[in-house]
């Protein structure tokens, strides 16, 4: 039951999928269409198993005072505020997304400015990283360097004025050997992809399970 | 009066050549509609409005309208579940301009159906089987204990000497999994490769410390970590603490690890596993603190970093080749070698439609023989997916 | 009321810049507290757009057959819930490989027909392309070789069932050429992308200070 | 000798000051450049330009706050060209988080180009599921999206009339900071015959060059330079077109640290 069962589950559900790819006779097509409905419902549920083990780890470090137990007050503290603030919206407003609710309040003063320099801070990292790690260290090193260095002269305006060819051999660059690589590497990487989905759907692939 | 009717008439002329037949590679309830542009349609919506559809179930009978497509259109699908399979219906291509109509022939009868192959996707069918034969022969092969060759991996000699060093200047080893989950491939190279990086500890007694994004793969290196220090007759070396779980919130995880680093000074780091944007925080701290850096990452985007900052990267596959050389596993070996296979077969396929294409434009240009360029043109069209 | 918001958003945008001098309580704070509001937002998601919607907003609405049938999904879901209890985790299993084995039955026929084949396709070039002019031909028929080389070289790289030597090898060498060309431009996008998101947020701080 | 060892040991906070104030000062002073289009963006804007007026346009807001500075505009630009040239646009998404910013750029643009929701746009909202829903409604929007995201019944829009499925659309849109954008590519261009475009950002734009050639999809918007051409082309330069000369600045000096920390490099292993 507990190993078995989810096999069968996932290689039918699989299964269904693949053939109706290439069966479109009913009632393939709407048994599949049902699947997918029920694929969205489920899945939202998966999302928010994470939590669980956020709120574990939090009250874990709070109640045996772990260093920086006090920042899990504020984690649970956000937690709250947004529960309590989409609901808030939900009861007044019949939704949650109108643009005036206190949820959307707290998204777009909080979330949006929290998100958005988390990742600003990146701009800072990247510029310090080119400088200290960026070696022209070996041939291919030094071909890494040149390529970038090119894309990033030619696609910003200054680039033109340097010189006018350089957005042209950027472009170039982008279209014709970037594109080759990227092509070579990706046929490998969906290969892979089939091949582990080939390995799931006939049970041989179990690590999903523990 | 008489005048603008003929007038009329002449802007909505009918279109001609109307055909309708079965939607082909679907499951039924369709038929579609074709035909050629009224005379007066010349695809501008101000005069010439369009084409209205009507359908009946007589050729007689009454018609009504069940669809209308702008001007310039050619097509139409009538894909309705009103339309029961098997049933004939009759249809009329209505031309529709500002100021009248003219209406097509009666066609039909005509009947849809649901069919049992899509025949647009015989290409599909084809590779995925090549593919799903070749890789399933080639595990149930290296189950029953068949020889299959990995060549070996530039960077993998490293992981000795990386070990050793950090050994030697009596600093402890960093392997972090980045943010992969246990459902996906890469984890599962990334445990191997972590086997071998446990047994080198042992050997050595160098401490090692693997910090977590995802409980559950936590779990699983940690019985691989332990697994391996058994093996090696170190099983005292293993101490839960570390092998922690830090957050899983991505920048959250950067930042721990950054701090694991600037506190333990770790000899050499390996990153093994999915990263995304943090990448380059990890990999630059690594290189500040004077770590021997392996990465290895199948995420494209990311590897500019590793192979900047890092010592040796692996590059894609490359990493679940490393991981098959290092500890050869049935499944994965079986897959890596049908992979490969079809690699094989994609680049002879490849240069032989190079040739054939390059014969066939030689031959259009300089001999006017175009048998050569149709045949290389019919099988790019075989590629077709829509 | 808006303008404590905004003026929140700046503390907050200051507290995470802040980490670039060091790691320190304000900073601390924020990461904390984008984790919680965060994960706030999923549970809200969830209902608003998942459960309300698809489940009971359906229930309510369909009848017969149809309407039973929602059931399954709903215990799906809460079979996945089940995990949080250790003794019960193992039910989880079941909703789990009901949507493992839906992705994978997708991903096998998609990434067939949606990357490998129309890859192969455009990759099928001739090696000469005629243009109006001999410098265009030129042009074109060099473009055509290097994608051809490139991806075949590539290839190559990624071929492990034979030892690196000889045209192999060669074939490899060329491909890593191509490899590190890649990732230089992705690199260049890269350091493009990041700096922009830096314009983002300093612009938005120069305006609550008036300086733009 | 000295100077050039110096430079080959910035401190990295000299570094963070050197990028903040490159961003910063061409902000504040309102520098400007010229931008110049490039192919896989003019490709993209003349794609929506061909279309018939009354088409149906999917926009799929795949993108959060951590890249809206480079997808903003992207998303703005399309939507003024939409409708201006009486296109109907039809709004979901698959990143949740997402989905509400790209509503305050939605409402404001309808308001300012007078479409009337409903009528020239709808929102669906979101569901999750990402690949099934791609997938799905390629058979009936309505079996996943019953509602818009208010939980109005789609069906009491005059704009949902006769819209289904694929069929029924004439182009997707994408804007993407992550893997989306492939995955409308395999699993929706393919399947359907579907034609797209994709708005990016810099670090996903690089990967979708082989879909171009191949012609799987018409175009490429891919970060802020893609932002600020498309703003051009559309006819209203904006925050992307602004911020180019930052940028512009910003690539001069981390080019310059490369060199200086290259120039340390060689130094050193010359010493040794």
């Amino acid at each position: 039951m507990k190993r078995e069962v989810p096999i069968i589950i996932t290689f039918l559900t699989g299964f269904l999928c693949v053939i109706a790819f290439f069966i479109p006779h009913p009632p393939l097509g709407d048994l599949q269409q049902r699947f997918l409905v029920w694929y969205a419902i489920v899945y939202g549920f998966t999302m928010v198993l994470g939590l669980d083990s956020l709120l574990k780890y939090n009250v874990k470090k709070i109640t045996q005072r772990k260093e920086g137990w006090q920042y899990s007050y504020v984690l649970l503290f956000g937690l709250a505020l947004v529960l309590v603030t989409g609901f808030q919206s939900w009861l007044k407003y019949g939704t949650p997304f109108e643009l005036r609710s206190s949820f959307m309040y707290c998204y777009i003063h909080i979330i949006v400015p929290l998100q958005a320099t988390m990742f600003a801070l990146l701009a800072f990292f990247i510029s310090s990283a080119a400088y200290r790690a960026f070696r022209a260290r070996t041939f291919e090193a030094t071909l890494l360097l040149v390529a970038a260095a090119i894309v990033m002269l030619g696609r910003v305006p200054i680039g033109k004025m340097i010189w006018s060819e350089i957005p042209v051999v950027s472009d170039w660059l982008l279209n014709i050997p970037q594109l080759a690589a990227k092509r070579g590497i990706q046929i490998g990487v969906y290969l892979g992809g089939v091949v582990m989905s080939l390995r799931i759907i006939l049970g041989i692939e179990r690590t999903y399970l523990t | 009066m008489l005048q603008s009717i003929v007038i009329l008439g002449l802007l909505a002329q009918p279109p001609a050549n109307v055909i309708a037949y079965d939607t082909p590679n679907d499951e039924g309830s369709s038929i579609t509609l074709m035909w050629e542009r009224s005379p007066a349609d010349s695809g501008d919506a101000i005069l010439f409005r369009g084409y209205e559809i009507y359908r009946s179930e007589s050729a007689t009978g009454e018609f009504k309208s069940v669809g209308f497509v702008p001007a310039g259109a050619t097509r139409f699908d009538d894909g309705n579940s009103e339309i029961q399979d098997g049933k004939e219906y009759y249809y009329i291509v209505r031309s529709v301009t500002d100021s009248g109509f003219e209406d097509s022939a009666v066609v039909g009868p005509v009947a849809s159906g649901a069919q049992w192959f899509n025949s647009q996707r015989v290409n599909v069918l084809a590779i995925a089987l090549l593919v799903s034969l070749l890789v399933i022969y080639y595990i149930r092969r290296a189950h029953a204990g068949g020889r299959l060759f990995v060549r070996k991996i530039a960077g993998l000699d490293a992981i000795e000497d990386a070990v050793g060093r950090s050994t030697e200047m009596g600093r402890p080893i960093l392997y972090s999994f980045g943010l992969s989950y246990l459902n996906e491939v890469w984890t599962l190279a990334s445990l191997s490769i972590l086997y071998r990086v446990a047994q080198k500890c042992g050997e050595y007694s160098t401490r090692l410390l693997v910090p977590h994004y995802d409980p559950l793969v936590m779990s699983a290196a940690q019985e691989t970590v332990k697994q391996a220090y058994t093996e090696t007759g170190r099983p005292d070396l293993y101490d839960e603490r570390d092998n922690p779980f830090l957050t899983a919130d991505q920048f959250g995880y950067a930042a721990g690890v950054d701090g694991m680093m600037m506190r333990e000074k770790p000899g050499a780091v390996f990153w093994q596993g999915y990263f995304y944007a943090e990448s380059l925080i990890l990999a630059e701290t690594g290189h500040s603190v004077g770590a021997i850096q392996i990465a290895g990452t199948t995420s494209v985007e990311q590897i500019p970093f590793f192979v900047a900052a890092c010592d040796y990267t692996l590059i894609g596959e490359e990493m679940y080749a490393a991981s098959c050389y290092l500890r050869p596993e049935p499944q994965m070996l079986g897959s890596l070698k049908g992979e490969d296979l079809t690699k094989a077969m994609i680049i002879v396929f490849l240069l032989c439609g190079a040739v054939l294409g390059t014969l066939g434009i030689l031959s259009e240009h300089f001999f006017d023989y175009r048998g050569l360029s149709v045949l290389f043109e019919r099988i790019v069209q075989w590629f077709n997916t829509f | 009321m808006n303008l404590l918001g905004t003026w929140i958003a700046a503390g907050l945008t200051v507290a995470i810049l802040s980490f670039l001098y060091r790691d320190n309580p304000f900073y601390k704070f924020a990461e904390h507290l984008f984790v919680g509001v965060s994960a706030g937002y999923w549970v809200i998601y969830i209902w608003a757009f998942d459960v309300k919607p698809m489940l009971i907003d359906e229930f309510l609405r369909q009848a017969g057959v149809e309407k039973w049938l929602l059931i399954i999904p709903a215990v799906f879901g809460v079979m996945m819930l089940m995990r949080w209890v250790p003794r019960t985790a193992w039910i989880s299993r079941w909703p789990i490989s009901f949507t493992v084995g839906i992705a994978a039955g997708l991903a096998l026929t998609a990434q067939v027909q949606g990357y490998i084949i129309p890859q192969i396709q455009a990759t099928l070039l001739p090696l000469v392309s005629i243009g109006k002019t001999t410098s265009e031909t030129i042009a074109r028929s060099f473009n055509n070789i290097m994608i051809f080389v490139g991806v075949v070289c590539a290839l190559l790289f990624f071929y492990f069932s034979r030892e690196h030597k000889g045209a192999l090898k060669v074939g490899s060498k060329v491909g890593i050429i191509f490899l590190m060309i890649g990732f230089g431009a992705s690199f260049g996008y890269t350091v493009m992308a990041r700096i922009s998101l830096l314009i983002g947020r300093l612009t938005f701080l120069l305006q609550v200070f008036g300086l733009r | 000798m000295r100077i050039l060892d110096r430079l080959a040991h910035i401190d990295r906070r000299l570094i963070f000051l050197t990028i903040g104030l490159a961003v910063a000062i061409p902000i504040i002073m309102k520098l400007k450049m010229p931008i110049r289009i490039s192919s896989e963006v003019r490709s993209a804007y003349e794609t929506i330009e061909d279309l018939p007026e009354g088409s149906v346009v999917l926009a799929s807001i795949d993108y959060d706050a951590t890249s809206a500075p480079e997808l903003t505009p992207m998303f703005r630009s399309f939507l003024r060209q939409c409708f201006r040239k009486k296109l109907k646009v039809v709004y979901t998404g698959h990143i949740a988080i997402g989905l509400p910013l790209a509503q305050f750029d939605l409402d404001m643009i309808a308001t300012e180009c007078g479409a009337v929701y409903g009528v020239d746009y709808i929102n669906l909202g979101y569901r999750p599921g990402y690949t099934a829903v791609m997938i799905g409604i390629g058979r009936e929007i309505r079996d996943f999206f019953a509602v818009d995201y208010r939980g109005v019944p789609v069906d009491s829009f005059p704009m949902m009339e006769g819209i289904h499925n694929y069929g029924d659309i004439a182009l997707i849109v994408d804007f993407a900071h992550g893997l989306a954008a492939e995955y409308w590519i395999q699993y929706v261009v393919s399947r359907f015959g579907v034609r797209m475009f994709a708005c990016v950002t810099g670090v996903m734009a690089p990967t979708l060059y082989p879909y171009l050639q191949a012609g799987q999809i018409t175009g490429i918007i891919g970060g802020l330079q893609g932002a600020a051409e498309y703003e051009v082309l559309v006819g209203q330069p904006e925050s992307a077109a602004f911020g180019m000369p930052a940028q512009s600045i910003a690539h001069l000096f981390i080019l310059a640290f490369i060199v200086f920390g290259n120039i340390g490099y060689f130094i050193s292993r010359r010493k040794k």
